[in-house]
C-alpha cells in the first residue's frame, strides 16, 4: 500500500505543458490555411518582383476571385452539413446561359425580361439546389449521386436553351457592369463580397447557421430541441445553389455572354478551396471565414504561377502538391485519428 | 423495446441486403426492355456486342474503386492514373516496341510497366491518406492534379499505336459470340477481386474497416497495411482501365482518363455500394456499370437528341440510384 | 427527502402503450410524479424506460394512452413542444455540438427568443448563459469558449445547464427534468456535484425523473422508485422501504446474492508473472506505472474518471504509444506501434464503448467473432469460410449467444448478445492477456451475472486479465488483486482474495 | 522528332492543296450551283498552279447522285445519320448539326426513308469510340456518318467501328498521318479537313499584318494535349518565324474556355498594358480576351483573331473590335459529307475506284477579315447535294 508522492505535482505540470502543446498546435493548425497564404504571396513577391505584388495585380486577383469565392461559399454549407455537390458546373453554366437568354441580346429578342432575366437565372439554379435537397434527404440517396445526375441534367438544360450558339448580352446596363468598380474593386467582386458578408451573417447570426454545424456534428442533437434535419439540409442546399446562381449570373455579366462552359472546371478547384481552408470533409468544422483564405490561396497560386510564366503543364501538377501540402498541414494526426 | 426494434432493424437490414442486389438488377432488366421495345434489334447481335465489350475499361477501373468506396474512403485520382498508364502503354508500345522481337511481348511490357505505375501511384497516395491522414477526397484530388501534369508532361499530344505494333493490341477485337476478350478479361479480374474480397484476410478486414474502423484496430486488424494495399489495388485496376483503352482506341490521350473519375464512382453507387463504406461488393458493381453503359448505349440507340441527352442521362442516374441505392434503414446518417 | 407524495400532482401518465411494427414496447404504463419530487426508474435494458421517457419528451408519440402535465392534457408534438409545457431532457447520448460554443450550445433551439429579424443577438446569449452557469455552479466557464475545449464531465454539466435553463425559462411554472443515465461519464465527485443540483431543483418545487443503472445512485437520490419490466410497471415503492437486493428482485423476479460475483469461484493466480510494466508513463497522462500481472490472474484498476486508467489500457494494447518506461511480455521487451502488434505478443483489449470501438455493426456474427483471429482461419492469407462458420458456431454453443443463425447481422442482437460476441472474439484470438474495459457497461442484469461467470472460467484457464470495473464494487469483487490510481500515478495496492476483499471505503479513499 | 513529322505534315498538306487547286480549273465550267459560295472560299488555298488535270478527277468532280438510279429497296430501308462531335456547345459544331439536317432535306426530297441523330462525346475520346460503335451495331450496316474525331489518334477507331457494322463514314479534321481512308476502304470514304495549322498561320498574319509587323502579343492556346490546338500553335509558330519583331509575352492555355481566357489576359494585362494583339486558338477564348480588353478600356484597339466564326466575334470583325476569325464552314462539312458516304451507300459511288485525292482532301475555310465580313454575314447555307464533291476546295 505504497503512497506515491513524488511526482505527483510533475505529472499535472507535464499535463498542463501537453495542453499547452497541443493547443499551441491546433492554433498553429487552425492558422495553417493563413501561413500558406502568406508563403505563397511572400514567394510570388520575391520571384515575381512587381508584377505580382502590385496594386494592380491585386485589382486583377480580386477580379478573378468573385466567381470561385460564391461557388466555394455555397459549397461550404453543404460540406458543413458532411454533404457534398458535384453539380456546380452544370448549375453555374445553366444559370449562366438562362440569364443570357432572358435579358437583351443578339439572338432570342423575344425573351428580353431585363432584371427579370437575372432572377429566372438564378432561380432556376435555387430550385435545382432545392430539388437535389428534397431527394437527397427524402428518398435518402447519398448528395454525392444526387448532384452528380443534377451536374449531367443542369449541363443539359443550359445547352438546350441556347442550342449551340451562345447569347451574347447586349443589354446596355449589363454590358457596363463588367467595367464599373468602386474603390478600384471591380463592381462584380462586390456582387460577390455583398453575397459574402450575407452568408457570413447568416453563419454566425442565425439560428439557421447554428443548426448547420450541428448538422454536421450529430444529427440526432437537432430532433431532439425539434428542430427538422430535413428541413435545414433542403435549406442548406437551395442556399448553396442560389450561391451558384448568383455566381452563374455573375458569371454570364462577366463574359457579356450566357454560356454553359462558364461552369466547366469550377467544382474541384472550389473543393480543395473548400478543405484547403480548413473546412472539414466530415462536416461540423469550418466555415465560410475559413473557404475565403481558402479561395485566396487558390487564385494568388494559380495568378502566381501564371505570371511567373510556369509552363502549364506543370501547373496543374504544383496546384496538386500545394492542396496535398496545406490540407496535410490542417489535419489532426496520430494512430489513432481516422480519416476516411 | 430497444433491443427488439434492433432486431426488427437487423432483419430489415438483412432483408434488404438481398433485394437490393436484386433493385440493381431490375434497373437494368426495366432500362433493357424499355429500350427493346423501342428499337427491336437493341438486344441484337452487333449491339450486344458492343455493349458487353465497351464496357470492359469501365468494369475495370470500377471494381478498384469499389473496394476503396468500401472503406468508406473515395479515389478521385483513379481517372488520371488511368491517363498516366495510357500514355505510359503507347509511349512503350511506340518507342521500345520495335526493338522487341515480337509485338506480343511490347504488349507484356507495356502491360507491367502499366502495373508497375498503377501500385506505385496506389502506394504513394495511399502512404499520404493513412500515414499523413489527409482525407482521401482531397488526397486523391490533389493526385488528380498531379497525375494530369505527368501525363501531359509524357506526351502533350495524343499518340496513336504505330501501325507496325497493332498486332500488340489487336487482342482487344477478338470474339467468342457476342463476348468480346475485353469483356472476358475484365470478368476474369472481377472474378480475382470477388476472391480477395470474400477469401482473404484483406477482404474480410476491407468489410470491418469500412464498418468501424476503430473497432477493427482495438480488434488488432493492420488497419493501415490494409488501406494501402487496397489503394494498390485501385492504383493498378486504374492503370488497367489505361491500358485497355490504350489497346480499344488504338491510341493514347494525356487526357483521357478525365471522363471516367466521376462516372466510376456513380457505376459503382449504382451497383449498391454504400457511400459511406462497410457494404456493397463487387458482383454489384458489374451490374452497376451496366446499368450506366446501358443508359448510354440505349440513348444513342434510340437516338436521343444530343441537346436533351445529358438531360435524360442525368435523370436515368437518379432514376437508377432511387431504386438500387443501399437505404437500409439502421439510423445510419446518409450524406 | 422530504416525503413529498403529498404535494401537488406535476406529472401523469395512463396507460401509455406504445407498439413499434411487431413489437410491443409499453404496455399500459402508468407514471406519476409531484411536485419537488425525484422519482427514480428502474428496469433492465429494453424493460421500457428509454421509450417511455422518449414519448414524455414528445421525440415519439404513444400508440394509445393519456399524459398530462399540470392538470392540463398533455400531448406533445416534439421536444420543443415538451419545453414549452416545462419538460426537459438530458439525453443519454452526447447532445452538445462540440464546434460551438457553450452559451450557443445552452440556447441551442431556441435562437429565436434572442433574434432580431432573425439576426442573434449574442451578447444577451452570453450574459444570459453567465446566469445559467452561475445557477448549476459552474459559473468558472466562460459561456464563449468552445466545448471541444471542454473535458467530458464539464460538458455533462453543461447538458443540464442546459436543461435546467428549462425551468429557469418556465418562471413561476413547476417542470419536469428527464435525467437519462447522466452519470455514466462523470466521477464521483461530479456526480455528488449533480445530485446537490438535483436537490435544489427539487427543493423549488420542480420535480425530476431519474433513470440509472446504478441501483445505489437511485436509491441515494430518488423520493420513489418505479421499477419496469417487459414494457410494464411492475411496482413503486417508496425509496425508504426499498432496497439493492428488492429491487433487483423486482426487476429480473430473481434474488441476488453475495454470489452475484461468484467470489467463491475465485481462483488462485499462478506464479508465474505475464506482464510486466515498469516506469511506464504517459506523457500529462500517467507515469512511474509499475505492475506485474501473472498468469490466471484478474488485476482490478480503480480509479475515478481522468485517473489515467483508461489510458493505461490502450497503452498496454497498443492503441497508444507510452512515452517512457518499458513493457515486457513472457520476459520479452515489446514495443507495439498499434493493436495489431499487441495481439501478435498476445494481448487483447476489450473496449468500453462497445458500440464504437467492439463490434462492426454491419458484419455478421461469425464475422464479427473471427475480426481478431483471421489470420488463424487462414491459409496463404485465403479465408476459410468453412472454419470461420465452425468457429462461430463453437462460441455461440459455448457462450450461449442468443441468435438465429451465425450470419445474422451483429446490429440484431441485444447488448449482453453483442458483448459475449466481442468476449467470444476475445478468446478465439487466444491471447493470453485480455484487458477488460468495463466488460458489463451497459449490458443488463442477466447478462452480467453470465459475463461474470466467463470472467471467472477465463481466469481459471490460466489466461491473464486487467480489468476496469463498471463499479468499484464490481472491480474489487472480480479481482484478486487491485491496484488503485489517482492523477495518474498508483496510489495503491490491494490484495482481493476470497476472504480478504478490501473495503470499498479504503479504496475510495485512496481514488479521492 | 515530332517537329520532322509536323513539318513533313504540313509539306503533305501543302502539295496535296497544290493538287487539289491544279484541278480547280476544268471542273469551274461544269459546276453552277456551288460557284459563287466556292469562290468565297478559296482563301486558302491561293497556289494557282496549272498541272496537267487528269481526266478522272474531273469525272469525280462532277459525279452527281442520280436519285433515279437509287433501287427502290435502298430507298425504302431505313438509313441512320449521323455527326458525331465533340460537344454542342460549340457554335461551330452546331453548324455541323444544321449541315446534317439540310441534307436530310435532300433525302426527303429524293424520297429516302432515314432517321438522324448527333453523337456527343462530351470531349471523351472513349465515349466518341462507344457512341459510334453504338451507332454503327444500332444501324446494322444502314448508316452514314460524319465524325469529328475528338483526337487525332482515334480517327481509326472511329472509322473502324463503322467499317465492322458496313456502315459509311467520313471523317473530318483529325487524322493521324499513318492511316488514311484507304486503310478501311470502302467504308472509310473519305478524311476531309480545313487545315489547322494553316488556320492558324492565316489568322496570326492577319494580326501581325494589323499591327504593322511589330509589338507585343499574347497567345492563348486550347486545351492542353488536344491535336486541333497543338496544330493552331504549330501555326502561329510559322508566322511568328516569319515576323521577327512580334514579341510573344503571355502564351498559356485557357482550355478553349472563355472564362479562363478572360481571366489570363487580365492577369497578363497588369504587366503588358501596352500589348498590341491577342491570338486566341478558338473564338469562346478570343470572346473572353475581348471582354477583358473591354474591360480595361482597350477594346478596338488591340487585335483579336480566332477561329471558329462565332457571330459575337463576326460581329466583332464588323465592327473592328477583332481582327479575324475562320469559318470552316460546318454546314458544309456536315452535310457534303454524309452526301458522299450516302453516294457510297447506294451504291453509286465505287469507293475502291476512288482516287486518293478524293479520299483525301480539303475543305474550304474562310478567313474573315474586315473587308470580306459582310459576305460572310449575309451568307446562308444552301447547297446542292446531288454533286457531293462540291465540297472540295480548289
Amino acid at each position: 500500500m505504497a503512497i506515491r508522492n513524488s511526482g505527483n505535482m510533475s505529472i499535472t505540470e507535464e499535463f498542463a505543458a501537453k495542453i499547452k502543446r497541443d493547443n499551441q498546435k491546433e492554433r498553429i493548425m487552425k492558422l495553417a490555411p493563413v501561413i500558406v497564404l502568406f508563403a505563397l504571396i511572400l514567394i510570388f513577391s520575391i520571384v515575381c518582383g512587381k508584377d505580382f505584388a502590385s496594386l494592380k495585380n491585386l485589382v486583377a486577383v480580386l477580379n478573378q476571385l468573385a466567381i470561385p469565392l460564391l461557388v466555394a461559399i455555397g459549397l461550404t454549407f453543404v460540406i458543413m452539413i458532411g454533404g457534398i455537390d458535384l453539380s456546380i458546373n452544370g448549375t453555374v453554366g445553366m444559370a449562366a446561359s438562362l440569364v443570357g437568354i432572358f435579358v437583351m441580346n443578339n439572338r432570342f429578342t423575344q425573351f428580353n425580361l431585363g432584371i427579370g432575366g437575372i432572377l429566372i437565372g438564378i432561380l432556376s439554379s435555387v430550385l435545382v439546389g432545392f430539388l437535389a435537397g428534397l431527394i437527397h434527404v427524402y428518398l435518402r440517396i447519398p448528395s454525392f449521386m444526387v448532384t452528380f445526375a443534377f451536374m449531367y441534367v443542369c449541363k443539359g438544360i443550359g445547352l438546350l436553351s441556347y442550342s449551340g450558339e451562345p447569347p451574347t448580352i447586349l443589354d446596355p446596363v449589363l454590358a457596363e457592369l463588367p467595367k464599373k468598380s468602386f474603390i478600384g474593386i471591380p463592381f462584380i467582386t462586390w456582387m460577390a463580397l455583398i453575397v459574402l458578408g450575407i452568408c457570413i451573417l447568416i453563419q454566425e447570426y442565425t439560428a439557421f447557421g447554428r443548426y448547420i454545424y450541428a448538422v454536421g456534428t450529430d444529427e440526432s442533437i437537432l430532433s431532439a430541441v425539434g428542430v427538422s434535419v430535413k428541413k435545414v439540409k433542403v435549406k442548406v442546399f437551395t442556399l448553396a445553389g442560389l450561391c451558384f446562381g448568383i455566381a452563374g449570373a455573375l458569371a454570364a455579366i462577366r463574359l457579356g455572354q450566357g454560356q454553359v462552359n462558364v461552369g466547366e472546371g469550377l467544382m474541384f478547384p472550389a473543393q480543395a478551396a473548400v478543405v484547403v481552408g480548413g473546412t472539414s470533409l466530415a462536416g461540423g468544422k469550418g466555415g465560410v471565414i475559413n473557404t475565403i483564405v481558402g479561395v485566396l490561396v487558390m487564385r494568388v497560386l494559380s495568378n502566381g504561377l501564371v505570371l511567373m510564366g510556369v509552363n502549364p503543364y506543370i501547373r496543374t501538377g504544383i496546384e496538386g502538391i500545394i492542396i496535398l501540402v496545406a490540407v496535410a498541414l490542417t489535419v489532426a494526426r496520430g494512430a489513432k485519428v481516422i480519416s476516411k | 423495446m430497444a433491443s427488439n426494434k434492433t432486431v426488427d432493424i437487423g432483419k430489415r437490414m438483412r432483408l434488404q441486403e438481398h433485394l437490393m442486389k436484386y433493385f440493381s438488377f431490375s434497373a437494368i432488366v426495366i432500362l433493357i426492355i424499355a429500350f427493346s421495345a423501342s428499337q427491336q434489334n437493341f438486344l441484337g447481335k452487333a449491339n450486344l456486342k458492343t455493349l458487353l465489350s465497351d464496357s470492359a475499361p469501365l468494369i475495370i477501373m470500377s471494381i478498384g474503386m469499389t473496394f476503396i468506396l468500401i472503406l468508406g474512403s473515395i479515389d478521385l485520382a483513379m481517372g488520371s492514373v488511368c491517363s498516366v498508364a495510357n500514355v505510359l502503354t503507347v509511349m512503350v508500345l511506340n518507342d521500345i516496341g520495335p526493338s522487341l522481337s515480337s509485338p506480343v511481348l511490347a504488349a507484356f511490357l507495356a502491360l507491367v510497366v502499366s502495373i508497375i505505375f498503377g501500385a506505385f501511384a496506389g502506394v504513394i497516395q495511399g502512404i499520404i491518406h493513412v500515414k499523413l491522414k489527409v482525407p482521401s477526397f482531397i488526397a486523391s484530388l490533389g493526385f488528380m492534379s498531379l497525375w494530369q501534369s505527368v501525363a501531359l508532361l509524357i506526351t502533350e499530344a495524343p499518340v496513336s499505336v504505330a501501325k507496325a505494333m497493332w498486332p500488340a493490341i489487336e487482342w482487344v477485337k477478338v470474339t467468342f459470340g457476342v463476348i468480346g476478350l475485353p469483356l472476358i478479361l475484365a470478368l476474369i479480374g472481377v472474378a480475382i477481386l470477388y476472391v480477395i474480397q470474400n477469401y482473404t484476410t484483406i477482404g474480410r478486414s476491407l468489410y470491418s474497416i469500412g464498418g468501424n474502423e476503430r473497432a477493427s484496430r482495438i480488434a488488432g486488424i493492420s488497419v493501415d497495411k490494409v488501406k494501402i494495399s487496397l489503394f494498390v489495388v485501385s492504383g493498378i485496376c486504374a492503370a488497367l482501365g489505361g491500358y485497355f483503352l490504350a489497346a480499344k482506341l488504338r491510341s493514347s490521350a494525356p487526357r483521357v482518363g478525365d471522363s471516367f473519375t466521376l462516372l466510376i464512382v456513380a457505376a459503382v453507387a449504382l451497383g449498391g455500394t454504400s457511400l459511406s463504406g462497410g457494404r456493397g461488393g463487387v458482383l454489384g458493381t458489374v451490374l452497376g456499370v451496366f446499368t450506366v453503359s446501358v443508359i448510354q448505349n440505349g440513348m444513342n440507340f434510340i437516338g436521343v437528341d444530343a441537346y436533351w441527352q445529358n438531360i435524360v442521362f442525368g435523370l436515368f442516374v437518379l432514376a437508377a440510384v432511387a431504386i438500387s441505392v443501399d437505404r437500409s434503414v439502421r439510423g445510419l446518417v446518409v450524406k | 427527502m422530504a416525503n413529498t407524495i403529498d404535494n401537488k400532482l406535476l406529472f401523469s401518465a395512463k396507460n401509455i402503450d406504445k407498439h413499434y411494427a411487431a413489437t410491443h414496447a409499453l404496455k399500459g404504463v402508468e407514471l406519476d410524479v409531484h411536485e419537488g419530487e425525484i422519482v427514480g426508474l428502474v428496469g433492465e435494458n429494453g424493460a421500457g424506460k428509454s421509450t417511455l421517457l422518449k414519448i414524455i419528451i414528445g421525440a415519439e408519440s404513444p400508440t394509445s394512452g393519456e399524459m398530462t402535465m399540470h392538470g392540463e392534457p398533455y400531448d406533445p408534438k416534439n421536444p420543443l413542444d415538451a419545453n414549452a409545457n416545462g419538460i426537459g431532457m438530458v439525453f443519454q447520448e452526447q447532445s452538445l455540438i462540440v464546434s460551438l460554443t457553450v452559451g450557443q450550445n445552452l440556447f441551442f433551439g431556441h435562437e429565436r427568443e434572442f433574434s432580431k429579424f432573425g439576426i442573434i443577438n449574442w451578447p444577451k446569449v452570453y450574459k444570459e448563459a453567465q446566469q445559467v452557469l452561475e445557477e448549476v455552479d459552474i459559473s468558472n466557464i466562460n459561456p464563449r469558449k468552445r466545448v471541444n475545449e471542454l473535458n467530458f464531465a464539464t460538458r455533462q454539466m453543461i447538458e443540464i445547464a442546459k436543461v435546467m435553463n428549462v425551468t429557469r425559462q418556465a418562471g413561476d411554472q413547476k417542470c419536469l427534468i428527464l435525467l437519462d443515465e447522466p452519470t455514466s461519464v462523470l466521477s464521483e465527485t461530479e456526480t455528488k456535484n449533480l445530485f446537490v443540483q438535483m436537490r435544489k431543483i427539487a427543493a423549488k418545487g420542480h420535480a425530476v425523473i431519474f433513470v440509472s443503472h446504478r441501483l445505489d445512485e437511485v436509491l441515494e437520490i430518488s423520493d420513489r422508485i418505479y421499477v419496469y419490466k417487459d414494457g410494464a410497471s411492475v411496482g413503486m415503492l417508496d425509496t425508504k422501504d426499498a432496497s439493492e437486493i428488492k429491487l433487483y428482485e423486482m426487476m429480473v423476479g430473481r434474488t441476488t446474492s453475495s454470489e452475484y460475483y461468484q467470489i467463491d469461484k475465485q481462483s488462485k493466480p499462478q506464479e508465474e508473472v505475464i506482464l510486466e510494466a515498469s516506469d511506464l508513463g504517459l506523457a500529462g497522462i500517467f507515469k512511474h506505472i509499475n505492475l506485474k500481472l501473472h498468469k490466471g490472474e484478474i488485476l482490478g484498476v480503480c480509479g475515478v474518471v481522468g485517473s489515467g486508467k483508461e489510458e493505461i489500457c490502450e497503452v498496454l494494447c497498443g492503441d497508444e504509444k507510452p512515452t517512457s518506461g518499458e513493457l515486457i511480455i513472457k520476459g520479452k521487451k515489446v514495443n507495439f506501434s498499434s493493436p495489431s502488434k499487441g495481439l501478435r505478443e498476445g494481448i487483447l483489449m476489450i473496449p468500453k464503448e462497445r458500440l464504437f470501438e467492439g463490434i462492426v455493426r454491419t458484419l455478421s456474427v461469425q464475422n464479427n467473432i473471427a475480426l481478431s483471429n483471421l489470420k488463424k482461419l487462414s491459409k496463404f492469407s485465403f479465408v476459410s469460410a468453412a472454419k470461420v462458420k465452425k468457429q462461430a458456431l463453437h462460441w455461440i454453443d459455448q457462450m450461449r449467444i442468443k441468435t438465429n443463425s451465425p450470419k445474422e447481422l451483429m446490429i440484431q442482437l441485444s447488448g449482453g448478445n453483442q458483448q459475449k460476441v466481442v468476449f467470444s472474439r476475445a478468446l478465439a484470438s487466444e491471447c493470453d492477456i485480455l484487458i477488460l474495459n468495463h466488460p458489463t457497461r451497459g449490458v443488463d442484469v442477466g447478462a452480467k451475472e453470465e459475463i461474470y461467470t466467463l470472467v471467472r472460467e477465463i481466469a481459471a484457464l490460466g489466461k491473464a486479465i486487467i480489468l476496469l470495473g463498471d463499479t468499484l464494487d464490481e472491480c474489487i469483487g472480480m479481482s484478486n488483486r487491485v491496484i488503485v490510481m489517482k492523477d495518474g500515478l498508483i496510489t495503491g495496492e490491494f490484495d482481493s482474495g476470497i476472504y480478504n476483499k478490501p473495503s470499498q471505503v479504503d479504496v475510495v479513499s485512496l481514488m479521492m | 522528332m515530332k517537329r520532322i513529322k509536323s513539318v513533313i505534315a504540313l509539306l503533305l498538306a501543302f502539295i496535296m492543296i497544290f493538287m487539289l487547286a491544279a484541278c480547280n480549273k476544268p471542273a469551274e465550267t461544269t459546276e453552277t450551283t456551288e460557284e459563287p459560295k466556292e469562290e468565297e472560299a478559296e482563301t486558302t488555298t491561293e497556289e494557282p498552279a496549272e498541272e496537267p488535270a487528269e481526266a478522272e478527277v474531273t469525272d469525280y468532280r462532277d459525279f452527281t447522285i442520280d436519285a433515279s438510279k437509287i433501287p427502290q429497296e435502298k430507298l425504302d430501308t431505313t438509313l441512320y445519320l449521323a455527326v458525331s462531335v465533340r460537344g454542342l456547345e460549340n457554335p461551330y459544331i452546331a453548324t455541323i448539326k444544321v449541315g446534317m439536317e439540310l441534307f436530310a432535306e435532300y433525302l426527303d426530297g429524293i424520297g429516302q426513308k432515314y432517321e438522324m441523330q448527333v453523337l456527343d462525346s462530351g470531349g471523351s475520346n472513349d465515349k466518341e469510340v462507344d457512341n459510334m460503335r453504338q451507332f454503327a451495331a444500332k444501324a446494322d450496316g444502314n448508316a452514314i456518318a460524319y465524325a469529328d474525331p475528338n483526337e487525332n489518334s482515334i480517327a481509326y477507331s472511329l472509322a473502324e467501328a463503322m467499317a465492322e457494322s458496313g456502315g459509311y463514314i467520313g471523317t473530318a479534321w483529325n487524322k493521324p498521318d499513318d492511316v488514311g481512308p484507304e486503310d478501311l476502304t470502302p467504308n472509310w470514304v473519305i478524311h476531309t479537313s480545313p487545315d489547322n495549322v494553316i488556320n492558324g498561320y492565316e489568322i496570326a498574319k492577319a494580326l501581325f499584318d494589323a499591327q504593322d509587323g511589330k509589338g507585343k502579343i499574347f497567345v492563348l492556346e486550347g486545351m492542353m494535349g488536344n491535336t486541333a490546338a497543338i496544330d493552331r500553335a504549330k501555326g502561329l509558330d510559322q508566322a511568328l518565324a516569319e515576323y521577327p519583331d512580334i514579341e510573344v509575352v503571355g502564351r498559356d492555355t485557357a482550355n478553349w474556355a472563355t472564362a479562363e481566357a478572360l481571366t489570363l489576359v487580365e492577369t497578363w494585362l497588369n504587366q503588358n498594358p501596352d500589348v498590341g494583339g491577342i491570338w486566341c486558338a478558338n473564338d469562346n477564348m478570343a470572346t473572353g480576351a475581348l471582354q477583358a480588353l473591354d474591360k480595361a478600356g482597350l477594346k478596338g484597339k488591340v487585335g483579336v483573331v480566332g477561329i471558329d466564326a462565332n457571330t459575337d466575334i463576326v460581329e466583332a470583325v464588323a465592327s473592328g473590335d477583332a481582327v479575324a476569325t475562320v469559318s470552316s464552314n460546318g454546314y458544309l462539312q456536315g452535310g457534303y459529307t454524309l452526301a458522299i458516304c450516302y453516294a457510297a451507300w447506294t451504291g453509286l459511288l465505287d469507293v475502291e475506284a476512288l482516287p486518293a485525292e478524293f479520299r483525301e482532301f480539303a475543305t474550304p475555310a474562310t478567313v474573315i477579315t474586315g473587308e470580306n465580313v459582310a459576305e460572310f454575314q449575309s451568307y446562308s447555307p444552301d447547297f446542292d447535294f446531288s454533286k457531293p464533291f462540291g465540297c472540295k476546295a480548289d
